[in-house]
């Protein structure tokens, strides 16, 4: 109904198509009694959620605290700019979305306990969050047992899989195969060198990116490490890289042993537009800590760049910069987590009810095509198909795509072959 | 001396004790011996490593070289605690009690049973843990302050208490730095009478100034100088022997 | 893993070996100074150290900005500005909270340890509040950045230079301050004997403030010298401060010698190790031999046998 | 029994009826089930409260390590647990079925031999106790008899912190890595995860708290509890009174370890997950301040400490998360600053002498004090 009050939100042919989206399952479910109404209450909540003939209430659970907050802050921005637009294209079923916001603390107990409290007291429709595997783990029992349904952002390792859950960012084979087999065609490499933060997610990429190294593209890993969270001291493992000189150092390092890798680097004398590095870990986000200079040369595989160009991106950019500042920058995963309560908007209409049950059903085959990133859609297996990029960093913290799959990935969180 | 290889005759032997403070030597090949029931005193000039003595004997410090013989035990290669079990009671100079716990718990602590940690939990305050305390209580003149909280005493009841932990410790070589240091003169004569009161039946090792005290109880009197043995012998002795005349005017 | 590497190969990387880890040995010194100042003369337990030192880094960030908007053609100079500035502010910061907080607490230790956490817990989020939960990317001068060429195989990085001549020079001004100035010989005499002291005619409430000062002050120069380095957000300092306790007392808290032959020996241990295994095993191994070394012998490496 | 060695004296014994109508009938009578668990959580941590109490406001220990018992004691208890929910049924879409879902995605095709004791319940049990225990005596042991103690030991206990968390989240194949071990479900076939299960469980808590609680009184009332205190007060003169003073440290410190445990061990019952953040150095200093807020010298202010606390951070990171580390920082300030002795001594020092006043009008011979200054005195 406040869909004219925003003029220019989106292009008028999406627009239009999202409009109709909307009113499908409106047209086929419920008495024309009046041009404008909501589907009854009734009808579209069966499991007493926390819906109104007005609103409906959704959960944002990120760290707004502890040592998470400075990646999760882009995700927390990312998902309310995507509420407030479609708050403002008259909401959900007829329905404006309230957002009841948690603050995971940077503790994985303390997610399971506020997504608990999300769903037992506040009787959310849905949760956008988690950012780190560990509060997904935690809060992944209780999205089960309470039947809860979670859109989750991050790129992540994979191994799993569930009907309350909806992986939003890539998974392992996704993000990294495509990458990897680029740059070895473009850059001839024969050797890898892999280095990561030590703990689940790198080590589950890395053990994916060795057997693809080793089995399917019959090349050399000469060597992998890893180093405890929050490390700071990395000139041992860059004299080991000068000895072992491998064409490419592929890199999962996290949080700020990131910054310290890169500056330490780039001290050490060794010029990324000279040496191939790959990394499946540094956003624009993490480039902000960085500096632009310290890692300007070096590629990243990504499934966005906020530099991506395409109409729907142009869009988003620009709205997340006004809404949250003109120098805040966009990383892979603030995108995913904008893809949310889209998603779930759609997968919603799709159903024609809020329940649980009938938007998981509803899940597989939903579409977004006004996905900043481009087209996605939603898989079988609840991860999203879409495209995987690789882009190179400039001087301005920015990326430029070098290369793009032509094809949307399948996502595949338990690969044959790699496990 | 004499008979070094028989210590058991002697209560205590020190034998060629040394110990050095990081090349300093507080304690310099020292040997004397205490027999049973006798009475002791060390004097000195300050620095003379009197203090040090005590602590070596206690196992406070540990000893360079040289031997502590305390009847058939050997002293330094035991821990502070087996030396008290075995028989050696210290008074440190300024007074060392409990401040946050009352008299009574203070003497009972110090009552010889139920000192290893089960021992501790099962520990019953029964009647002959009460008479004893009250006992010594009583001796130490703090009877009707068993339920005062310690700290609330005065600097010479903190004192007599100190020395009624001693007490209920029944050891059989007692020692005691500068007992009297820091008293008004009528707790001076009062501590006076209560030290000739619990000296008997047992050894004891005393660091005074107080040359009249000395005079007082003293069997035989040992004078440190520098870490070692200056003189040795009675009262009398000691008083006329020109090298302590030499020290102690040269002050 | 050496056999397919020439002679030469190896002895270019076996000298940058050396030289990663005398960096590391001047970070850890770095570190350690201002809180061997604080826990070995004092006695207190600052567990706000790892903050003071990323006030240090913001105030560089600050001054890196303010150049590169103000004064850009004296940009190249900035990095000294800042840590001249770095010390000025977490000195002050220092001075403030000692006269606040800690000299209520002297005959408390582990009570500072408590009230000092709470400090930094409020300094997180204030550096939170003030400059956002994010990293923020300090720009270097173009000469800081980079590497020097010494042999043809052998190359150390510029800012590694930079930080250990740093490390050398601030060393020897505290060693000159606590050795031998007057007020060195003040501080000395307060931990000694604070009475004393007192009675002499030293004002130990004062020497206490400015010691305190003094090494959240050198704190703030370490912030400002890891901006090369490391990260710069608000949870960073709590990144260091395990390793900068275990440094101070596996020297032995009341040495300053101690302290750097601490601080070598552990990040040569570490760095030897990080070259022949994963860094999560060379750090957990490096952690357990200091705790099992401080078990064997708790007073440290350095501590002298004193007369009690 | 004698009169001194009672174990609880009038005021004492109103504050536990108190506590026990507070935890058992007030809470669970007026709380939905949501928010009992979460005074569950909280009361797990109360255990390890107490357990300071013991080592560090009666022994002066402090130990900045107790998140390493509470840890190893949920990591027992979640290895269980862990164990049960990987039923070969459970985990047959996994390469290797039958191991915890962690180890199959690390290459890891057979049950580590560490692993497999604990596919007994009784096993569980005492290792929960047991291996804390073991710990903390070993490092109890070495510190101890060579006189470390103070700020030495704080830090040294922090350095153990560090290498757990580091060591546990470097070894994910056998420990979980960061995500810790997740998913548990059922204790010997019964399902914990259902709300009368949480019920159960939180009654189950609290009857080992008053456990745990009655076995801190007992030491506190002993001889062992004075000998605590008179260490704290003057260590040497405890030597010199012909007692060990290492072993009591070492005693003391274990019981605060086995009271972490038990509280990790509900930990992981209670919310159904173990990991490695619970045993770093945050969570471990964090546990500190509860009993420091409580009163370091009182047992039960341990748990209304860690209740206020914990209660204090979830209602103000709902409402302001900013402002929620202000506080704690605040609080930790406060609490050395102005109220050493916490919530006990702000209640002994202004509100008892109210109550005293207004019972002492009423029934001028009954009154309070009396009774606890005569306590732990021989004439009565």
């Amino acid at each position: 109904m406040s869909d004219e009050k925003k003029p220019g939100l989106h292009s008028p042919l999406r627009r239009k198509l999202l409009m109709g989206m909307a009113a499908l399952p409106a047209l086929t479910m419920l008495p024309r009694s009046s041009f404008a109404q909501a589907p009854a209450t009734s009808a579209i909540n069966t499991t007493g959620l926390a819906v109104t003939d007005t609103e409906v209430t959704v959960g944002i659970l990120h760290s707004a605290t502890g040592t998470m907050a400075i990646s999760e802050t882009g995700s927390i921005q990312a998902e309310k700019l995507a509420i407030e637009q479609i708050n403002a294209m008259g909401g959900v079923l007829g329905r404006k979305i309230k957002v009841i916001q948690e603050d995971g603390a940077s503790d994985w107990p303390t997610f399971a306990e506020k997504a608990k409290k999300l769903l037992v007291n506040d009787k959310v429709a849905a949760i956008m969050g988690c950012w780190t595997s560990a509060s997904r783990k935690a809060v992944l029992p209780v999205m089960e047992q309470y039947n809860g349904m979670l859109y989750y952002p991050t790129f992540y390792e994979g191994l799993e899989q569930s009907k309350n859950v909806i992986y939003t960012g890539q998974e392992a084979t996704q993000q990294i195969l495509a990458g990897i087999d680029w740059i070895t065609k473009e850059k001839g490499a024969k050797s890898f060198y892999f280095i990561g933060s030590d703990y689940i997610w790198p080590r589950t990429s890395n053990k994916i990116a060795r057997k693809h190294i080793e089995n399917m593209l019959k090349l050399k890993v000469v060597g992998e490490e890893y180093f405890p969270l929050g490390h700071t001291q990395f000139n041992s493992v860059i004299n080991k890289l000068k000895l072992t000189k491998p064409d490419v150092i592929f890199t999962d390092v996290v949080g700020g042993s990131n910054v310290a890798f890169y500056k330490q680097l780039k001290a050490a004398g060794i010029d990324l537009s000279k040496q191939t590095l790959l990394t499946i870990s540094v956003t624009e986000d993490e480039i902000d800590g960085i500096g632009g200079e310290n890692i300007a040369g070096a590629y990243a595989c990504m499934k966005y760049f906020q530099s991506l160009k395409n109409e729907n991106n142009a869009k988003f950019v620009a709205d997340f910069q006004k809404m949250w500042g003109a120098r805040t920058v966009i990383g892979d995963v603030s995108q995913a987590a904008y893809l949310g309560p889209w998603l779930w908007k759609a997968t919603v209409e799709k159903a024609g009810s809020f329940d649980i049950d009938k938007v998981a059903a509803a899940s597989p085959g939903i579409e977004f095509k006004g996905a900043p990133e481009g087209y996605v859609r939603i898989h079988e297996n609840h991860h999203l198909w879409s495209k995987t990029r690789v882009g190179k960093a400039r001087l301005d913290g920015q990326f430029d795509v070098v290369y793009e799959t032509a094809d949307l990935v399948q996502p595949d969180p338990f690969p044959k072959g790699y496990q | 001396m004499l008979i070094g290889h028989q210590p058991k005759d002697f209560l205590l032997a020190v034998e060629g004790l040394t110990v050095s403070f990081d090349g300093f030597k507080a304690v310099n090949d020292l040997s004397f011996y205490v027999e049973e029931n006798e009475i002791r005193v060390i004097i000195g000039p300050n620095g003379a490593g009197k203090t040090t003595v005590l602590d070596l004997i206690c196992g406070k410090t540990k000893a360079t070289s040289g031997a502590i013989h305390f009847r058939d035990k050997d002293l330094t290669k035991m821990k502070e605690n087996q030396i008290v079990q075995a028989g050696v009671g210290r008074k440190f100079q300024t007074p060392s009690i409990y401040d946050d716990l009352t008299v009574f718990e203070n003497l009972e602590i110090s009552f010889p049973r139920g000192r290893s940690v089960f021992g501790a939990l099962t520990f019953k305050r029964d009647a002959i843990v009460r008479d004893r305390v009250e006992e010594v209580a009583e001796m130490i003149f703090l009877k009707d302050r068993l339920n005062m909280s310690a700290e609330l005493l005065s600097h010479g009841q903190k004192q007599w208490l100190e020395i009624g932990m001693l007490l209920i410790q029944d050891p059989d070589l007692l020692m005691l730095d500068e007992p009297v240091a820091g008293m008004s003169v009528s707790e001076r004569i009062k501590t006076a009478e209560l030290l000739n009161t619990i000296i008997k039946n047992r050894s004891v090792l005393v660091i005074e100034h107080d040359m009249k005290f000395v005079e007082d109880i003293a069997h035989k009197v040992t004078v440190l100088h520098q870490g070692q043995i200056l003189s040795e012998g009675s009262m009398e002795k000691v008083k006329n022997d020109p090298k302590v005349i030499e020290v102690y005017l040269g002050h | 893993m050496f056999g397919e590497y020439s002679i030469g190969d190896l002895g270019a990387i076996f000298a940058m070996q050396g030289f990663a880890g005398l960096i590391l040995f001047s970070v850890y010194v770095l570190m350690a100074l201002g809180l061997a100042i604080i826990f070995g003369q004092m006695g207190v337990i600052n567990m706000a150290h790892g903050e003071f030192m990323i006030l240090g880094a913001y105030v560089t960030w600050l001054t890196s900005s303010y150049f590169q908007t103000h004064l850009p053609s004296l940009f190249s100079g900035y990095f000294f500005v800042a840590m001249i500035l770095a010390f000025i502010a977490s000195g002050a910061l220092g001075m403030l909270v000692e006269w606040a907080l800690i000299r209520h607490l002297y005959k408390r230790p582990l009570d500072t340890l408590l009230a000092t956490w709470g400090l930094s817990l409020i300094l997180q989020q204030t550096y939170r509040s003030v400059f956002g939960a994010r990293e923020v990317g300090v720009e270097l001068p173009q000469w800081m950045m980079g590497s020097q060429q010494i042999t043809d195989s052998i190359e150390v990085p510029i800012n590694g230079i930079f930080v250990m001549c740093l490390t050398l020079l601030i060393t020897m001004a505290v060693a000159y301050i606590m050795y031998k100035s007057r007020w060195g010989r003040q501080v000395r005499a307060v931990v000694q004997n604070r009475v004393m002291a007192g009675a002499v005619g030293i004002n130990t409430e004062r020497v206490d403030c400015y010691t305190f000062g003094l090494g959240c002050g050198i704190a703030g120069i370490a912030g400002s010298a890891f901006t090369m380095i490391g990260s710069t957000s608000p949870t960073s300092g709590q990144l260091y401060i395990v390793d900068t306790f275990l440094v101070v007392v596996f020297g032995g808290a009341a040495s300053l010698v101690g302290t750097i032959a601490s601080a070598f020996t552990i990040s040569q241990a570490q760095s030897t190790m990080e070259f022949f295994m994963s860094g999560s095993m060379a750090k957990v191994l490096t952690l357990l031999a200091i705790v099992g070394i401080l078990m064997l012998r708790p007073q440290g490496l350095f501590a002298l046998k004193v007369r009690k | 029994m004698s009169d001194n060695a009672r174990l609880v004296n009038r005021p004492e014994l109103l504050g536990i009826l108190a506590l026990a109508v507070l935890l058992v009938v007030i809470l669970p009578l007026s709380l939905d089930v949501f928010r009992l668990n979460l005074v569950a959580k909280y009361l797990t941590y109360a255990f390890v409260a107490v357990g300071l109490v013991i080592c560090w406001g009666y022994g002066g220990i402090l130990s900045l390590g107790q998140g390493v018992f509470f840890g190893l004691g949920g990591y027992c208890m979640a290895m269980f647990l862990k164990l049960e929910a990987s039923s070969p049924e459970n985990t047959k879409i996994q390469s290797t079925p039958g191991i915890p879902d962690f180890m199959d995605w690390n290459q890891i095709t057979s049950l580590p031999f560490f692993w497999k004791p604990f596919h007994s319940l009784t096993f569980t049990v005492i290792a929960i106790i047991a291996v804390p225990a073991f710990f903390a005596f070993v490092i109890g042991a070495a510190m101890f008899k060579r006189r470390v103690g103070g700020t030495y030991f704080a830090i040294i206990t922090q350095a153990v912190a560090a290498i757990l968390t580091i060591l546990i989240v470097g070894q994910q194949g056998y420990t979980g890595g960061i995500n810790g071990m997740t998913d548990l479900r059922t204790l010997n076939g019964w399902d914990i995860r259902p709300d009368h299960a949480k019920i159960v469980l939180y009654f189950f808590e609290v009857a080992c708290l008053f456990g745990c609680i009655f076995i801190a009184q007992f030491i506190r009332r002993s001889k062992l509890g004075r000998i605590l205190v008179a260490m704290r007060d003057k260590e040497d003169r405890v030597r010199f009174s012909g007692y060990s003073v290492a072993n009591f440290k070492i005693f003391a410190f274990c019981v605060a370890a086995i009271f972490a445990a038990i509280g990790g061990a509900m930990f992981a019952l209670q919310v159904g997950f173990m990991s490695p953040s619970f045993v770093g150095i945050v969570p471990s200093i964090e546990m500190v301040i509860y009993t420091a807020v409580g009163g370091r010298l009182s047992i039960l202010g341990a748990v209304y400490g860690t209740l206020l606390v914990n209660f204090a951070k979830t209602s103000f990171s709902e409402s302001f998360p900013e402002l929620w580390l202000f506080g704690l920082g605040g609080l930790f300030i406060a609490v050395v600053l102005a109220f050493p002795n916490g919530l006990a001594g702000i209640w002994s020092d202004y509100v008892q002498p109210q109550v005293d006043k207004l019972l002492r009008k009423k029934s001028p011979k009954n009154g309070w004090t009396d009774a606890s200054v005569a306590d732990g005195a021989p004439a009565e």
